[in-house]
């Protein structure tokens, strides 16, 4: 069990008020989570005392900042059952999976201009009417890439479409996922939604047809126990600060088979082998994957997350969300006019609980809430076509982290209410 | 800062019975405007008279905000010329960008006062302009000034 | 007239020992800079009592982090005499080089693919023998990106060359950019050698035949006043770590026109206008190139580095390093055995300056220099072919910055002074 | 950490006066290895004897670590069986990845101790072990075990 008012001291933010003297409920953690004390001060203390260029420098602080920076790859490295060069770092998830839809065009491109491909990457070639598979909840960011692959080299979107209550159909996946599918894109938790998707299975069905297969695990890593080695992908990308650690830093890890052959994406410093004026030859993964000076303090604060994280115990965190999420998919089922856009039960379910009220636009919901300090977040979360494909404009999400308490959820729950109260709904 | 302060009984009413609303024909011009933030929709079509007075109509779906702001726009708009439409429009402009500094002068907005409050809150001054910017856009269009977006 | 003793208490890692009881001695900060307290502690409090997803949130959490992240993008915007909407905001000054470089590749692989272009699109598309514009001193970052588009796109590379002193050739500009010309991209002050270019000169003639002007401004913007409107190009491109701003964070700028028609780079969440299953369309500049939850705090940390930049006053700034060069420069030349690898006046070149040991290779100069606390880099400093072109493998090379004082080039040169004794080369 | 103790004595007179420098004919294979972060490069040719013994020659630029430790790798390997090049390469890894713990077998690593204080210095490690690693990747390539790099 979780000592919440324990972990709450962690976190200063959380004991702020807003507009004036309302006590902050901050229930908008998929969106960004907070952050302790111990990841702040671990960047402020790498600029105090260990700053400078790493891999660079013949100096003792290049010397130390290099070592802060690789200890820190290991450590996150081991928090997700990989070895330390699978992990590269990036800014964001975003950046992660437009670094792998980019292998995809990148390879097109020079193969279609008749340039020499390196090993490995001819497997990164797109055919027109070659088939991409991504599901019917995708964030932006695991579809949009996707898109701009889709024009650059003519192959096909595919989806593993969704049930009404939120959950995929996969029974027939063999007929989705074929021969024709070279790419198969998946989130493994839905932010929207909060369904905990079966990405084994997905992965198999992916394998059996020598497809790529890709994981969103921006909201599985920061709430449950995630062995990157177990899931059956060759490539998964998450965030930092959705995971109690800074801004600026995201994680991809490929096995070392996948990074190898991927193509490189951004080029420049750091990520070389040599450089002639008229050609290159590049490093070897993670270095090849990471151009230019890296977010060094920001690798460091993550490194204080993932040590925050398990030091509390990953499942420890997922139990304590569990029971949060249970109890708050009832309490909102009770509220006349409430409707769970996404899985009604905890089962196989995160923590971000979207929810409609009737006759109320999420907007108006979010904001009687915020002025009685509760944080939601309202609209399309970034997953608009999921808002079409479930038949709503928008929605309110509340979601659930490590310092969250049952006493939140009845704000939530009065914050509603009243809400309905206001606009004379209810 | 009051929920009332914001949410003005008179948003309420535009929000509980919107003026003008649903399309008509014919029009010169029809624009479609989101907000990409939480997907507020709005459809408006115009069609400027040979007098130079500006016919609306328009559909949508959104917050109270954005949907009462249409409708206290079409109270306003419809029927002036496209002179005073868009100085309407800039008065109105300015008074969602003033962060709460401003109260509007009623004599000019009308009803579009009751949502100075609304300029407190950033996040819904864009579902308060909806309407107006999807009416300065197809006026332009239709005058031939330009994609006014 | 700075007060370098005042100033130094602002960053205290430059009171640290290295080695024990060695004080530190940093003549790094072409690398990457020290950062003051109040960019830590911005960062810091931001995190302490702001942290929320900005542009997203119906929150008072989410507005003022909102508030935050836009009033930083104003300051940093005015710090280049530019207009917030045409500030784009990267992890580092390589992928905002990248960025560039992709918009010219992506607009290629969509036109070759006969998919639809957007407005002003196609003024990237590149056909084979279409030229691109270097010089021979470019940052592997402002190269190796051109070398990935040349491979994409059939186009050329082509290098305005440098003189044995470092300066550039630009008397025959008009037999090097031509009407071929597409690209030219040029580094404002050479990292290596510490040249300042003549960019309004090399911009006219990119302009008169029409090319996109694109300028590598990371060793610039930290050292000088610099207003990005007089410079004459279509983009800037500049990293936050080299000004006293936070790891993590850089900047694109570009003029409205130039960042309207470039095609998307990074795709995802924050950066769309709508979005379906099939096909999206895009947020107008700076959103669109911002895809993905930003480095809020890195961001309200650059914010902070200008300001304490902007309080000094760059022309102070400016004419320290100058006088700090000057007396560098001539107290390196008058060592038996040391030559400068640049220009050996100060004029019209920063503080950077590399330079080679008759009989002694630069790793075992930085090598003694470190042992005495005395930090510099040695290698090719990420300009490989540069390195080559000047005849030398590699160069030891000593930066000075804002903190940096008199004191500090006498600890220089007699750790040059002892390496040679020691290797018993002089 | 005194320079000394980093620069021994024996690293210096092999910087001075390399052993074996110079690349020979006939060869089998030619490697060419570069440290990317200072631009140090070795050219490295082999050639496995009938009998199974290692025939090395090599050329290169680069600091007094490089080039030092490369011609102490010249002496050791030179003439030996594959079997114990490897095995002299791999305990000369073991030392420089020690971070100063080890101070190396003197039985087995010869000269080879002297860069025992290198181990403390990361950036410099890569320096050590660049000769080595090329002739790790030559001879791998001339018995046909694959591109050892
Ligand atoms: C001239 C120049 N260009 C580009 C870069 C790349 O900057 P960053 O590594 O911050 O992306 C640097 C610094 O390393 C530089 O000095
Ligand atoms: C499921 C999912 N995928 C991708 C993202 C994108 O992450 P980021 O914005 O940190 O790049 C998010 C969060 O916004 C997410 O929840």
């Amino acid at each position: 069990m979780l000592d919440v008012a324990r972990i709450r001291e962690d976190f200063p933010i959380l004991s702020r008020k807003v507009h004036g003297d309302v006590p902050l409920v901050y229930l908008d953690s998929a969106a960004t989570s907070q952050k302790p004390l111990s990841v702040i001060e671990a960047e402020s203390n790498f600029y105090l005392n260990a700053n400078a260029a790493i891999h660079r420098g013949a100096h003792a602080l290049a010397e130390i900042a290099t070592e802060h920076y690789e200890s820190s790859r290991a450590a996150i490295a081991h928090f997700i059952g990989a070895r330390p060069n699978e992990v590269v770092f990036v800014k964001n998830a975003t950046e992660a999976l437009n670094l792998i839809a980019y292998g995809f065009s990148n390879a097109t491109a020079k193969f279609r201009n008749g340039s020499q491909l390196l090993a490995g990457e001819e497997r990164f070639v797109l055919k027109p009417g070659d088939e991409i598979v991504l599901t019917e909840m995708e964030h932006h960011a695991n579809l949009v890439p996707w898109q701009e692959v889709v024009l650059k080299t003519g192959a096909v979107l595919k989806f593993i479409p969704t049930t009404d209550d939120g959950r995929l159909v996969v029974d027939n996946l063999a007929d989705i996922i074929t021969e024709r599918t070279k790419v198969v894109s998946v989130v493994h938790q839905s932010n929207l939604l909060g369904t905990l998707n079966p990405v084994q299975l997905i992965g198999a069905q992916a394998k059996a047809v020598g497809a790529w297969f890709i994981l969103d695990a921006c909201q599985s890593v920061p709430h449950m126990s995630v062995d990157v080695t177990t899931l059956g992908a060759d490539f998964v990308a998450f965030s930092g600060h959705k995971m109690c650690g800074p801004t600026g830093i995201g994680v991809l890890w490929g096995s070392s088979e996948a990074l190898d052959a991927l193509p490189v994406f951004l080029t420049g410093g750091s990520m070389i082998e040599t450089v002639y004026f008229d050609h290159s030859t590049y490093a070897k993964a993670p270095a090849k994957f990471e151009a230019g000076t890296p977010m060094s303090a920001q690798i460091v604060g993550l490194a204080a997350a993932v040590k925050y994280l398990s030091d509390l115990g990953m499942d420890a965190i997922a139990e304590h969300e569990h029971r949060l999420t249970a109890a708050a998919l009832s309490a909102l089922q009770q509220i006349d006019g409430v409707r769970i856009v996404g899985p009604t039960e905890a089962l196989n379910r995160g923590s971000a609980i979207s929810f409609v009220v009737d006759s109320l636009h999420p907007h108006d919901v979010g904001h009687v809430l915020d002025s009685r300090g509760v944080a939601v977040r309202v609209g399309h979360h970034c997953a608009w076509p999921t808002c079409r494909r479930m038949n709503v404009p928008a929605t309110t999400r509340a979601s659930f982290y490590l310092y969250n308490d049952e006493s939140e959820i009845e704000h939530l729950v009065s914050g509603i209410l009243a809400a309905q109260k206001f606009f004379g709904v209810a | 800062m009051s929920l009332e302060s914001m949410y003005q009984e008179i948003i309420l009413e535009h929000y509980k019975s919107p003026q003008g609303k649903g399309l008509r024909e014919p029009f010169a011009v029809e624009v479609h405007h989101v907000n990409p933030t939480c997907g507020d929709e709005i459809t408006l079509r115009v069609h400027t008279a040979a007098d130079g007075t500006i016919d609306l109509s328009y559909d949508g779906q959104g917050c109270s905000i954005s949907q009462a702001s249409a409708s206290v726009m079409f109270e306003l708009v419809q029927g002036k010329s496209v002179d005073d439409g868009f100085a309407l429009e800039a008065e109105f402009l300015e008074l969602m960008q003033s962060k709460g500094e401003k109260s509007g002068d009623e004599d000019v907005l009308g009803d579009a006062v009751a949502f100075a409050g609304v300029s407190k809150f950033p996040a819904r001054v864009k579902c308060a302009l909806l309407g107006w910017m999807a009416m300065k856009d197809a006026v332009s269009q239709n005058i031939g000034v330009g994609n006014g977006r």
